[in-house]
């Protein structure tokens, strides 16, 4: 039986990952504190200071605490610092769950940052707003907003692999087209 | 490539979306229910051929909801969050 | 020399770049600008391949798409079979091949078939090699099928690109009409999209005279050009729009020529132009599928943009008033024309230097293997080395056609034009019926008027203008010789007659038993000829006998670029562990299981693999064992209503369990199969963990979601799905306890605080961590939760700890065995999707639940209560033998005849035990301990006895050990 | 009378150029009552024709057809024959069909090129060996045809797959079935019309069903676009569209409709000799006498009626055939289509009695109806006959979702669903 660590490619170090091809640059965002809140949204926006609107898909994600919205009742809250809040049920109607592990950043900037998106997504990112930031990316769930001038994608840990494989390919595709 | 327009999202790629059965299936709840309302339940479906009322799921979110649309000309013609709540 | 490359001229060839490419083996001499086909012409090469039942000589026929004769393979890393001469750019070195001939296209070994076409008609192969059976004949009948060769020693250059790309306007067509519409809807301050199949914008202007707005064609194409580049519109030059999709996606495929594959594009414009031009087509008569016989178009096509003269002794035979352009353009650069117009009435004025010949029409071209010359209807004869032909324009309608549109039947034009409007499609140009460019003009106004006011000007046609002016011209039943109407499929006109003597008379009937329109070009010569024959046959109208549907692509597109990137590791994603680094540099051995990549086991490869595999699980039993569990699911259920909720999602009542434990339970679906096992953790009175097998996360979490979205109501109960925000690291075996007293995990793990089926929040390193006392393994375990990206530390503590007790890391193949041991079921192996929670021995629920549950009422079925369900038992084998296969039936005698009575579902050998295991479903398995059954795999039978599924520790004392 | 097919009168009519031929199935005007009718031109209605009047010497009958003959599934499937199932039930069915099959070509007169070249379904992983050797233990106690194939087999039927060590999905081994093949699809329909009409069926091509006419609580007949039809004994095989009638009939079945794709690349030389089917890729794939290579996978993800290929479902399945034959990334896509498939939860078919007397059903085949024309046919035609079930339709009737007894062939392969 064939070891299949051989065949899969080895997944990199996200510390240090990059990739740079002309026009395009990415790298893994580290130390994000992330959390799933569900329920009153309202409620956990009052209880816990995160004031400011979810963003949708390609939304435009400001500060240094910010939320996602990633269904009607659902958001994705991130800080760089830590959240200071229990996790679980709140009788204010709320419920809050800690991910900051589970999903694996990445944040993507460039001149052909339009293109890697039309790679990545039938979602037109020129199109009216849409609520939710997750959307089908590359072939699997993930969640896509704006951040300054890059696009963040946070996408399951087990997936981040993939994503990256996925991620050095297009960016080559991309190079090469240009090039051309 | 189909546009379904989740009620929460708005539209969407088709392969974001999971199709969830003939809408106002009600289930009946027992060990003791007739087999007939049962199988019925279970099994049997609509399927019409033209305007469908059909349960979907928007993967993306998770959001369920109905969507009315036209299965042979593949036309969208509504979609309702369960429980009645309409996109903003 | 009859074809011949003209010492000036030609648009698109660039005299200072000479080329030089091999054609069956030839050396062919051409310039950068250049097809295969224009090379082909210039060197006089006419026969270029051989069609595909008669294998007749076959020439260039057109200068597009359309084209059904020339195809060539093409070698090397871009290899392609069946490539269009016409549209593939001639370029140095490339190496192609006429197809379907051997060993080339001037000399065909199977070229006698043609003399045994009369026996070979129309779908002759239903009618014989009956007897004495078919598969003697096929075979040989196998061997003469396909055309071109797939190059088995090709390796692929590279995916595709795949992109996704929303304007408002999507122009598919640069002619006249395209270019005209595209550049009134970027006035219109629209985002225009403008995709072509040729290198070079312009269409039929590329080769026809014209002027507009008072300048050269050439001058006003480069001027709209240049007006969309800077507007900063998208123009994709060698760009097909080969399909219209669903809510009006259209694929492109474009084409690169540096060594790339070719793109797929989706695009999603909010409204669509086609303009998509015409396609000229043949006429009727004896051979005139003969080398040298080419569309009139298709020669002025050859003639202005490469500056080929496809014959000096030209024969020009037409039915309309497009050929006569043609002719005029030949005459002036040296060839001798007689034009044979079928029209004696309303017919143009005769051009210089060529002789009209009127109210006549081809009877038969003659000549071997090229034409030599032409008989008219009237005998009279006429050398030529050529024949152009134009027997009027089929609009190229097959996109609108794919969206449905209806097409409306034009006697005048003689042809089918776009119908009823389609919503968010126009047409215009020649696809519309269009002929003058006043017309062709006015369409694009048309075109872009609902899309709002627009700053350009409508261009204006200031020179000739063309005209129509058709007589059909269709093939006409009891003709005599043989006229062909699919050339690339050998369909003529005696086979359609033969359908319809058959009664083959439906379009789809005609087309599927004589193949018209079936071959790589899809028809699009041949679609209109045929079905007007089958009307003429059975006293029809055209519009009556209809068309057959328009089916994507419109021309073949390369598979790679549907594929995409999806190839290898992108083509199905698995999922990686938190620590699959650290498991590597240990030596792991991966294998794949439920969509993850995990440890197998830890060393030992080749033929060391089952005794690794051994040593894991008998060390595992004897003092304490290390294992990542972390692809378990961790879905939180939290909300007030938390409680009904899981009572209602499992067999088992779960709302009775105290916060701080867990229980085993099963998952059914609504038809009471088992879906899924796992334990359910109450972390306090509103929230709960379900622990879902590792490869059901993604499943149950959408049971979860819609049942509480369609019954519970969404402020009931919330899901979150957490499973890869912790890593699961697993301690198992009688030392487990001691070996993790030794890490401060900030908490007393005295099995008074922390008992079997509790679980305990402690720390470690600063991170909080969630001890569950849970075993799949039947031995005192501690599943240890702890931050994903916080896991290593823990993991080479632990081992460094271990190193004291002789701990085992162990892969998931011992695990398979411990658990086996304790008859512990993995769902999907064990189970199938017939099994029912009692036939793994759960009766509880399902007879003493008063509450509802998923799956209840099927638990009550006629089916469900039978007596002989197949039902868990574990398998002992005699003394010494091997282990029972897996896949193996359990079976019994009937009637004289074996049937199964269930099958073997897991089997190992077990180390601790020192014998064989087995779990298996076996008829009424549950009454029959102890009794002995006959077991058969490919053929072979063995006995085997059954016993109850758990062959270890059957009291449990491990668990406390 | 029609010619008889043979080399000879192929030859004789060479002579006189082909001209003496006689339709190969008739098209009269409909008649006004029959002794049944059978709903639905394709191969299950035709076959349906030609066994009544051939097995039970019912020729008083009439196949109404809304479009043409053989238009439906019959005229879009992929061709496929096979018969390795695994529970007994579905290989009492198939096998039929399968051994039908074997005779066809002489019992019709009519060439269907059943070309058993044998097929594979090719297992990825150990777990999927194991269950691989359930199925084909369970198909040889069931008697079929089928091995237990190694990766060195499949390598000898399939040189060219994707053997690399780093193919996703590779090759453990694979179910092989020697006598699978391929038939020609058109032939079959035509086959059975032409054979049908020669024993007095009238074939009614054009003839939409509008109504059914129900009297006394039986059905009596149907009113179509070509006036009323009566009979007592309506049997329905028009996969696709069968809820459609049922809801006309007045009752519901348990069957979804979507869309299965299926798409040919251009015509090439021989390469692939066998069937070859990979579930890892999603793929089933054979080339066919013309030489294209004939492309299925799975069906779309949204119910439909619409009869149209989409840009998704194609593109996951052309990725899965390049995984599983790399070298076909030199080919071009030629032609892609779609066929509407009747959808069951258990995904075999129903035969039986309908909950309307006298009307009788053959549906819900899912992508499967082609292999099972002639059992279809058949099994059909007796419960017309007779009114009742012989031993090999009886557990295939509608009953079995009341009762639980299901027959789930993806169940068998350990799917809990």
């Amino acid at each position: 039986m064939r070891d299949l660590a051989e065949k899969w490619s080895v997944p990199p170090d996200w510390r240090n990952a990059t990739i740079e091809v002309p026009g395009l640059k990415i790298g893994a965002v580290a130390g994000l504190h992330q959390r799933l809140v569900s329920g009153d949204l309202a409620a956990w926006a009052e209880a816990s200071g995160f004031d400011g609107p979810a963003v949708g898909a390609f939304g435009l994600a400001e500060g240094m605490r910010y939320s996602v919205r990633l269904a009607r009742d659902l958001l994705l809250a991130v800080s760089t610092t830590p959240f200071g809040m229990a996790t679980g049920w709140f009788s204010e109607g709320f419920a809050v769950t800690e991910i900051s592990a589970g999903l694996q950043v990445f944040e993507v900037e460039g001149p052909a940052l339009d293109a890697f998106i039309a790679r990545g997504t039938t979602l037109d990112p020129a199109g009216p707003p849409s609520a939710s930031a997750t959307l089908s990316f590359a072939g699997i769930g993930a969640i896509v907003y704006r951040r300054q001038r890059s696009l963040r994608i946070h996408v399951d840990r087990g997936l981040a692999a993939y994503l990256w494989t996925w991620m050095e390919t297009v960016a080559a595709n991309i190079a090469t087209g240009s090039r051309n | 490539m189909q546009l379904f327009p989740c009620p929460f999202c708005g539209p969407r790629d088709e392969t974001e979306f999971h199709y969830g059965g003939d809408a106002g299936n009600a289930r009946p709840d027992g060990a003791e229910v007739p087999i007939e309302s049962w199988t019925n339940y279970l099994y049997l479906r609509s399927n019409p051929k033209g305007t469908a009322r059909e349960i979907w799921v928007h993967m993306s979110c998770g959001e369920f909801f109905v969507m009315e649309r036209d299965t042979v000309t593949h036309k969208v013609l509504s979609s309702t969050a369960l429980g009645g709540e309409h996109a903003a | 020399m009859s074809a011949a490359r003209l010492a000036t001229g030609g648009s698109a060839i660039d005299r200072s770049r000479p080329i030089r490419f091999s054609f069956d083996g030839a050396s062919v001499d051409g310039f950068a600008g250049d097809t295969i086909a224009s090379a082909l012409l210039a060197n006089d090469i006419a026969v270029v391949g051989r069609s595909f039942k008669y294998h007749r000589p076959r020439g260039i026929w057109g200068a597009g798409v359309e084209e059904p004769n020339a195809l060539v393979d093409i070698g090397g890393p871009q290899a392609s079979p069946n490539t269009r001469a016409t549209t593939e750019p001639a370029r140095d070195g490339l190496v192609a091949k006429s197809v379907n001939a051997m060993p080339n296209a001037l000399s065909d070994r199977n070229a006698f078939l043609d003399r045994f076409a009369r026996f070979i008609p129309a779908a002759f192969y239903y009618k014989t090699f009956m007897w004495p059976d078919w598969h003697m004949f096929e075979p040989r009948i196998r061997a003469m099928a396909g055309l071109g060769k797939v190059d088995t020693d090709w390796t692929s250059p590279g995916t595709a690109d795949q992109v996704n790309h929303h304007c408002d306007v999507l122009v598919v067509g640069a002619g006249p009409a395209g270019l005209a519409t595209a550049r009134m809807a970027a006035g219109a301050g629209l985002s225009v999209t403008l995709v072509d199949d040729q290198r070079e914008p312009g269409g039929s202007l590329g080769h026809r005279a014209g002027e507009i707005d008072g300048k050269p064609v050439a001058m006003w194409i480069e001027e709209t050009v240049a007006v969309l580049t800077a507007g900063g519109h998208l123009i994709l030059p060698s760009t097909t729009a080969f399909g219209i999709y669903d809510h009006d996606l259209v694929g492109l495929n474009q084409r690169h020529f540096d060594g790339r594959r070719d793109t797929l594009w989706r695009v999603r414009p909010r409204h669509i132009v086609l303009a998509t031009g015409a396609i000229e087509r043949p006429l009727p008569f004896a051979n005139n599928d003969l080398p040298g016989v080419l569309s009139a178009d298709a020669a002025l096509a050859y003639l202005r943009r490469h500056a080929v003269l496809v014959g000096r002794r030209v024969v020009v035979a037409t039915n309309n008033d497009s050929a006569y352009e043609v002719a005029a353009a030949l005459a002036e650069a040296g060839a001798d024309v007689t034009l044979v117009d079928i029209r004696r009435d309303g017919i143009p004025e005769t051009p210089a230097k060529v002789r009209l010949v009127k109210g006549r029409a081809l009877a038969a071209a003659m000549g071997r293997l090229r034409v030599e010359g032409v008989t008219l209807d009237d005998g009279t004869r006429l050398d030529a080395d050529c024949v152009l032909v134009s027997g009027g324009w089929t609009p190229t309608i097959h996109l609108f056609g794919q969206a449905k549109g209806k097409l409306a039947w034009s006697g005048a034009r003689a042809a089918f034009l776009p119908g009823d409007p389609v919503d968010g499609i126009s047409v215009a140009g020649a696809a519309a019926g269009s002929v003058s460019l006043s017309e062709v003009f006015a369409d694009a106004r048309t075109a872009v008027a609902p899309l709002g006011p627009t700053t350009a000007a409508l261009p204006r046609s200031t020179g000739p203008e063309a005209t129509g002016g058709i007589v059909a011209a269709w093939p006409v039943p009891g003709s005599k010789g043989r006229i062909w109407i699919d050339y690339q499929n050998d369909v003529t006109v005696k086979d359609v007659e033969l359908a319809a003597r058959e009664n083959f008379v439906s379009v789809e009937h005609l087309k599927r038993y004589t193949t018209l329109g079936m071959a790589t070009d899809q028809g699009k010569t041949s679609n209109l000829p045929g079905l007007a024959l089958m009307a003429g046959i059975t006293g029809r109208t055209v519009p009556e006998v209809g068309t057959t549907t328009y089916r994507p692509p419109f021309t073949p597109v390369p598979l790679a670029s549907f594929a995409g990137a999806r190839v290898g590791e992108l083509m199905a994603p698995v999922r990686r562990l938190p620590l699959e680094s650290v498991h590597r540099e240990s030596g792991a051995i991966f294998q794949e299981y439920g969509g993850w990549l995990r440890p197998a086991h830890y060393g030992g490869r080749g033929a060391d693999t089952d005794r690794a595999i051994q040593d894991e699980a008998l060390r595992a039993r004897r003092s304490v064992a290390l294992f990542d569990g972390s692809t378990l699911g961790k879905i939180e259920v939290i909300g007030p209503k938390a409680a009904a909720f899981v009572d209602f999602l499992y067999y088992n009542t779960m709302s009775t369990l105290k916060p701080g434990r867990c229980r085993y339970g099963f998952m059914l679906s609504e038809n009471g199969v088992v879906f899924d096992d796992g334990v359910l953790v109450r972390l306090d009175e509103h929230r709960f963990v379900v622990s879902c097998s590792s490869s059901h996360v993604a499943a149950v979490h959408a049971r979860l979601e819609e049942w509480r979205q369609d019954r519970f109501g969404r402020d009931a109960v919330y899901i979150h799905n957490a499973t890869s925000d912790m890593a699961t690291l697993t301690v198992s075996g009688p030392n487990a306890r001691k070996l993790l007293e030794t890490i401060d995990l900030g908490r007393s793990l005295d099995d008074a605080d922390l008992p079997h089926m509790a679980i305990g929040h402690g720390s470690y390193g600063g991170d909080a961590v969630r001890i569950a006392r849970v075993s799949f393994t039947g031995d005192r375990s501690y599943e240890i939760s702890i931050p994903a990206d916080r896991a290593e530390p823990l993991w080479a503590h632990l081992r460094q700890a271990g190193q004291a007790f002789d701990a085992v890391v162990i892969g998931l193949e011992a695990l398979m065995i411990l658990r086996a041991e304790k008859g512990f079921i993995v769902i999907g192996k064990d189970t199938d999707g017939t099994t029912l929670p009692h036939d793994l021995g759960s009766e509880g629920p399902r007879t003493k639940r008063q509450t509802e549950y998923v799956g209840r009422r099927s638990l009550f079925t006629e089916e469900a209560s039978r007596g002989d369900r197949l039902q868990l038992v574990g398998l002992t084998v005699p003394s010494g033998e091997a282990p029972l296969p897996t896949g193996a039936h359990g079976i019994k005698r009937e009637s004289g005849r074996l049937h199964s009575q269930g099958f073997v579902t897991s089997s190992y050998r077990s180390p601790t035990l020192g014998r064989p295991i087995a779990l298996a479903l076996i008829e009424r398995g549950a009454a029959r301990h102890g009794e002995t059954i006959e077991v058969q795999h490919l053929g072979k039978v063995r006995t085997a006895t059954i016993a109850a599924p758990c062959a270890f520790d059957p009291a449990g004392d491990r668990l406390h050990a | 009378m029609t010619r008889r097919y043979s080399a000879l009168s192929l030859f004789k009519e060479g002579l006189a150029g082909q001209t003496g031929w006689k339709q190969a199935w008739r098209s009269p005007e409909p008649k006004p009552t029959y002794d049944a009718i059978i709903i639905g031109g394709g191969g299950h209605g035709l076959a349906t024709a030609y066994y009544l009047a051939k097995n039970h010497g019912i020729t008083r009958v009439a196949v109404l057809e809304k479009g043409w003959i053989g238009g439906g599934n019959t005229g879009r499937n992929t061709t496929v024959v096979r018969s390795n199932y695994y529970y007994p039930e579905s290989v009492e069915l198939y096998g039929l069909a399968h051994r039908l099959y074997e005779g066809l070509s002489k019992d019709l007169n009519y060439n269907v090129m059943l070309s058993q070249r044998g097929m594979v379904n090719l297992c990825h992983s150990t777990a999927e060996m194991e269950i691989g050797a359930r199925t084909v233990n369970a198909m040889q106690l069931n008697g079929i045809d089928a091995e237990l194939f190694s990766s060195e087999d499949v390598r000898r039927v399939a040189p060219i797959y994707n053997f690399s060590p780093d193919a996703r999905f590779p090759v453990f081994g694979g179910i092989w079935q020697g006598r699978a093949g391929t038939a020609r699809h058109d032939a079959v329909a035509w086959g059975y019309a032409r054979a049908a009409s020669r024993l007095g069926v009238d074939i009614i091509q054009n003839c939409e069903i509008t109504d059914f006419i129900v009297e006394g609580g039986r059905c009596r007949g149907v009113q179509t676009t070509r006036g009323a039809i009566r009979a007592e004994r309506i049997g329905m095989a028009v996969a696709g569209h069968s809820s459609v009638l049922a809801t006309k009939a007045g009752f519901r079945l348990p069957i979804n409709s979507y869309a299965l794709q299926a798409c040919v690349s251009e015509p090439v030389k021989p390469i692939l000799d066998t069937v070859v089917l990979s579930p890892g890729c999603g793929v089933y794939v054979s080339q066919s006498d013309k030489g294209e290579i004939v492309i299925g996978g799975g069906l779309d993800r949204v119910p439909s009626y619409a009869q149209r290929g989409n840009l998704p479902k194609l593109e996951t399945v052309i990725a899965g055939l390049l995984e599983m034959f790399p070298i076909f990334g030199q080919l071009k896509l030629m032609r892609q289509w779609a066929g509407i498939v009747d959808v069951v939860p258990d995904s075999s078919p129903i035969i039986g009695p309908s909950p309307l007397p006298n009307l009788f059903l053959n549906c819900g085949w899912g992508t499967g109806g082609f292999k099972a024309i002639p059992s279809g046919g058949t099994l059909l035609a007796n419960l017309l006959a007779t009114g009742k079930h012989n031993d090999i339709s009886r557990p295939f009737d509608l009953d079995r979702f009341a009762s639980g007894r299901l027959i789930d062939e993806a169940a068998g392969s350990g799917i809990a669903h």
